[in-house]
């Protein structure tokens, strides 16, 4: 068994148990927990197959960002989780037959791989340009040319995200001081002083 | 390759790595005393002077008084996470060393995404803080878990479109390519900090606020917070705390050097310089980038919440915006850009 | 390196996109005052895109390396969803204002809502058919929950995402199967692979085709339909029912014909069993509602079940129906939701079946359009319903369909039930109080859709040329 | 299936330096934080092991809801996040890409910067 199948196995077996972790154990902050170290060991798999800009920008986006939210939700919502998990066994039997048909589908996949003669080719995709270029570089060069329409569709697909998190989240307080520095820089002794002559027993 | 060979391998780097992390911790505990000292000359105090010459042997002492300290796990706390978050946040802080080039081919791993992996790995400093605040179940850990989650999250976006206009100069993100493309004939000159100033001062500043240093240590803010993060923590867990943050510090101040200080070239390209070997170079500048972040410690006040945030959103994000598209097009129209 | 592609032929997606931007910049500087002023414009935008893609040269073609397809099936389709977003974008204005709901965000997602429809109807091949599908969906997630100080709105925003995310799961699962067996992301390219039914590329299409189902509403994932129409504004369940279900209804004819030509029989029985589904849920779980927008849900669901009949049948007739029946689905559900969202009482809005009571007294005109158009979504002869079944089960029993064809006659019979019961009700019930007055928009809306179901058997010929000729497109 | 096997072992012998030394700074951290669970001297009581407190028991939880600007932040976080990641492999490659290449990404910082412009004038980035 070479050093790569010894990883493979490593990354595939945590991955898969701390998949299992995510959705058995009690505390849903245990769940995220296990939900990251999911990402990292799919990180892991990427870079095995030669993706390491993907692997890193993995840990960098849903790692990096996305667990960090779900681990704000999860852990400063103040919800009783113990009694939303009453209503989990009603739904068991749904959840083992979507189970089900997924494991059978996979079994079905995995009997079949050999069948399918384009798969072999597969490995023709994942190496861009070969060796002598880092894949970082030969993913740039056709993403921002080739793929334009994709990459500008994302854009428009984040702009949305952007008007959507405001819409729906941002509320404006009424009766909160704010400093306004620019007014507060542009104030001079001018605008911001008045010289009184004060008469002695007779006040402002 | 028989199994021999990778045996000798792994063997070598398992060395390689061992060397790096104790000479690491050696010298943040130097780093430490000079925070300390340089914060005193300030104030004009003498800082640490007792254990040792100078005080020189003061870290070390630290060391043990922590370890020989009552561990506490408060009842009240989620034992495993809480235990687990001083780890988190110190291998983390460790592991970025491990892409970072001391000199020309002194590295242990030279990845070709050297500095997204650093990036990534700074990316996640911010769990270490989380898990703490939440496992410690106290008010002021909660509070400044927050604040440390919303603070780091900010600033790390600046800081991400500064490193890419440095990519866009050097054309690799390859950390030792990104060095020697500062190589010259000029030198210092250059060097990326000249022609990029004004990202070099946002990542200067990114960094203070990334790491939790003062002006930007809200986190640990004691006269609101007592001490943040870390006020259920005691002995080796909060030293793993502390040591994690300093690495952290150190790690930015590497990445300062290699981006824009030019790693460890010699800042005159001429013969009795270039003798120096490269690690020396590159040792004197993160001292020298330490020295700013200790002098912005001891001279400058504390942000409020509100201010820091502003900064981060209102003024670094869109300059740093705002330079992306000036590097791009004054690359892209003089025909510079690295192919 | 490619150059740069034709843009003339994607000018309704470049216009929408960029008046998407522009209206969101003058609404960020002009602040909320500027909700009407863009609402008007992105009417006008909405205008002008669809009269873009109505005076495009017909001639196919394809940009982006084979990612966006234009030919005469884009073309009739975007129309359609055009139409839709527009009219309900247009029935909207009123409402929003009187409940002080009008913000400037709204025409703006509509707007990019739409692009995501154009490209999704445009998609030639599954990264496109992805990335259009979640602009549309993004955009939608947020109007679904736009009133946010509402319970029922974030309730129906938070279920529409929740399952739409699982859809779109789904659908990638799907298309991964699918790239994987294929080695290929481009429709074309899919079909010249797939002539062979493997075990693995079927598995990729039934899941492919769930995430597609979700989005039409057809019956295994019909669940978030009646609860979104109910807890969304009426505005946005009038958009809801109309143009997104045109576009996911166009992307799953391309994919079926295009991508799986050569392995047509794998795909008709999930088809025809989801078509059935749909046809018999939607006829029978309306009966008990009372609630207008839930009931409008039910029958949007059979009316997906019985356009699907259409494509169950896999031939150029069928496709050709299905495109009728969406036309005239669309009509008839604009001019339906232009009365719900009339039933507005001393400034409120009500939405029981029940306070229609006696309408044919207090307001014949809309009473008589109402009940054209309940006859027509029942499919009673002649109106405009009864020849977008027609078409649909003619190309079924062409095809060989027969039981498909029984069973959706019996469904169309059980579901003539409670489309009679609003009639019923609106003209022998004892009448209740009077409806606030109509505004102008809503009346023209009505009386045109009322006027087309009603007379549309008059002069069908325009409506079925063109069907037909979009429908030869994707063969 | 050359070339494929050719980048899986340049990529390890990348990347296993990495695990490496991620193992030894694991270790070194742990022997930092069980050493004084075996060394240092420990008397519990129930004073030490309660929340750090002005004098006073805890009055409730500590876990408490807090301002959904929080979560706003976080949410902007990832979509200026997805930005920097999409600029990655373009700073490093745009030498080659042409005008084209220049253009898109302009055209894509744009529709950003309104999206950026449009957070700003809500009052988005404002903390109070």
């Amino acid at each position: 068994m070479s050093v790569a199948a010894v990883f493979f196995y490593l990354f595939a077996g945590v991955l898969v148990a701390s998949a299992f972790m995510v959705i058995s154990s009690r505390n849903p902050v245990h769940s995220v927990l296990f939900l990251i170290l999911c990402f990292v060991n799919a990180a892991g798999l990427f870079i095995l197959i030669g993706v390491e800009f993907l692997a890193l920008i993995l840990v960098v986006v849903y790692v990096g960002a996305v667990a960090v939210l779900f681990l704000f939700v999860v852990m400063m919502l103040d919800v009783d989780f113990v009694e939303l998990r009453q209503g989990f066994l009603q739904y068991l039997p749904v959840g083992a037959l979507v189970g089900v048909v997924f494991l059978v589908e996979l079994i079905l996949v995995v009997s079949t791989w050999a069948t399918a003669p384009a798969v072999a080719q597969f490995p023709k995709a994942a190496a861009v340009g070969g060796a002598a270029i880092s894949n970082t570089k030969a993913l740039g060069l056709v993403l921002y040319t080739d793929y334009v329409y994709f990459f500008e569709a994302s854009g428009m697909v984040l702009l949305v995200a952007m008007i959507g998190a405001i819409v729906l989240t941002l509320r404006h307080k009424v009766n909160v001081k704010r400093q306004n520095v620019s007014a507060q820089v542009a104030r001079t002794p001018e605008t911001a002083m008045e010289v009184v002559k004060v008469r002695p027993g007779q006040g402002i | 390759m028989s199994w021999q060979d990778t045996l000798i391998q792994v063997l070598i780097i398992l060395g390689a790595s061992l060397a790096l992390l104790v000479a690491l911790l050696i010298f943040i505990a130097f780093i430490l005393l000079a925070d300390r000292k340089i914060w005193a000359a300030v104030q004009m105090r003498r800082g640490p002077n007792v254990v040792g010459p100078f005080g020189l042997l003061q870290s070390f002492a630290d060391l043990l008084k922590f370890v020989l300290k009552e561990p506490i796990i408060p009842a009240g706390a989620n034992k495993g996470i809480f235990i687990l978050a001083p780890l988190v946040s110190c291998v983390l802080a460790l592991s970025a060393w491990a892409a970072i080039p001391l000199a020309s081919g002194w590295v242990i791993a030279d990845l070709n995404i050297g500095i997204l992996y650093i990036f990534a790995i700074s990316s996640l400093g911010v769990y270490g803080i989380i898990m703490a605040g939440w496992a410690s179940n106290s008010k002021y850990p909660f509070l400044a878990a927050l604040r440390s989650a919303a603070q780091m999250v900010s600033y790390e976006v600046s800081i991400g479109f500064v490193i890419i206009t440095v990519l866009m100069c050097a054309g690799s993100q390859n950390l030792s390519a990104i060095v020697e493309a500062q190589n010259g004939r000029l030198g210092l000159l250059n060097w990326y900090f000249l022609p990029l100033l004004p990202m070099f001062v946002i990542f200067l500043v990114s960094a203070l606020a990334e790491t939790n240093r003062p002006p930007f240590d809200l986190v640990e803010a004691e006269s609101e917070l007592v001490a943040g993060f870390m006020v259920e923590y005691s002995s080796t867990p909060y030293l793993l705390f502390m040591l994690g943050e300093y690495v952290a510090i150190m790690t930015m101040c590497a990445l300062g050097t290699i981006l824009f200080l030019g790693g460890w070239l010699s800042p005159l390209p001429f013969a009795p310089f270039t003798w120096v070997p490269g690690i020396v170079w590159f040792v004197l500048k993160l001292c020298f980038m330490f020295f700013l972040f200790a002098m912005a410690k001891a001279m400058v006040p504390r942000y409020r919440y509100d201010q820091l945030m502003r900064l981060g959103w209102k003024i670094f994000l869109p300059i740093s915006l705002v330079a992306v598209v000036v590097v791009a097009s004054v690359l892209h129209f003089t025909g510079t850009a690295p192919q | 390196m490619s150059s740069l592609p034709p843009l003339g032929a994607v000018l309704p997606e470049v216009t929408l996109a960029v008046s998407a931007i522009v209206l969101l910049l003058v609404g960020a500087i002009r602040g909320e005052a500027a909700a009407n002023l863009v609402n008007g414009l992105a009417i006008a935008v909405l205008a002008a895109a669809g009269i873009l893609v109505l005076v495009a040269p017909h001639t196919a073609v394809s940009a982006f390396g084979g990612s966006l397809v234009i030919d005469d099936f884009s073309r009739f389709m975007k129309a359609l969803a055009i139409l839709g977003a527009l009219v309900s974008l247009i029935l909207s204005v009123h409402w929003l204002n009187r409940e002080r709901q009008s913000k400037f965000e709204y025409p703006v997602l509509i707007l990019i809502a739409t692009l995501g429809m154009c490209m999704l109807v445009s998609a030639g091949d599954l990264i496109a058919l992805y990335l259009g599908l979640e602009l549309m969906s993004l955009s939608l997630y947020v109007v679904a929950a736009y009133n946010r100080d509402s319970v029922r709105s974030t309730e129906a925003g938070l279920k529409y995402f929740v399952l739409g995310a699982l859809s779109s799961g789904m659908l990638l699962y799907g298309a991964s199967l699918i790239y994987g067996f294929t080695d290929s992301v481009n429709f074309g390219a899919i079909a010249a692979a797939a002539t062979t039914p493997t075990i693995g590329l079927v598995f990729g299409i039934v899941f492919l085709f769930a995430g597609l189902c979700f989005k039409v509403s057809a019956v295994p994932f019909h669940m978030w339909t009646p609860d979104v129409y109910e807890g969304a504004p009426t505005p946005v369940t009038t958009f809801f029912a109309t143009a997104p279900k045109v576009a996911a209804m166009a992307v799953f004819l391309r994919v079926a014909t295009e991508a799986f030509p050569h392995i047509t029989h794998s795909w008709q029985q999930i088809i025809a069993f989801v078509s059935i589904a749909s046809m018999v849920l939607g006829a029978f779980a309306a009966i008990g509602q009372r609630n207008i927008k839930r009931l409008l849900a039910y029958s949007s669901i059979g009316h997906m079940g019985f356009a699907l009949v259409g494509l169950a049948a896999a031939t150029p007739q069928g496709i050709r129906g299905v495109l009728i029946y969406m036309a005239i689905y669309v009509a008839m559900t604009l001019g339906s939701f232009a009365c719900v969202l009339a039933m507005r009482r001393n400034g409120n809005a009500v939405e029981n079946v029940d306070e229609l009571a006696g309408l044919a007294r207090t307001n014949p005109m809309m009473a008589l359009l109402l009940g054209g158009l309940m006859f027509s979504l029942a499919g009673i002869p002649p109106l405009a319903g009864f020849l977008a079944k027609y078409y649909v089960f003619l190309a079924a029993i062409e095809a060989g369909l027969y039981g498909l064809a029984v069973i959706g006659v019996l469904a169309s019979v059980v579901g003539a039930y409670y489309y009679l019961r609003v009639v019923k009700i609106m003209y022998f019930d004892e009448p209740a109080e009077a409806f606030d007055p109509m505004p102008g928009e809503l009346k023209a809306v009505l009386g045109l859709s009322g006027l087309f179901t009603i007379f549309y058997f008059v002069y069908p010929s325009p409506l079925i040329n063109a069907a037909g000729v979009a429908a030869r497109a994707l063969f | 299936m050359r070339p494929k096997v050719r980048i899986m072992n340049l990529l390890l012998q990348d990347y296993l330096p990495v695990v490496i030394f991620i193992g030894v700074s694991v270790v070194i951290g742990l022997a930092l934080l069980i050493s004084p669970f075996i060394v240092a001297y420990s008397s519990p009581d129930p004073e030490k092991l309660s929340a750090y407190e002005c004098g006073f028991n805890a009055f409730d939880d500590a876990r408490m809801t807090f301002d959904v600007r929080f979560y706003l932040v976080s949410i902007l976080f990832i979509i200026f996040d997805l930005e920097v990641a999409f600029l990655f492999p373009w700073a490093i490659s745009f030498g080659g890409l042409g005008d084209l290449g220049f253009w898109s990404m302009m055209l894509f910082l744009g529709v950003l910067t309104v999206g950026f412009i449009y957070e700003w004038r809500k009052g988005a980035l404002e903390w109070d």
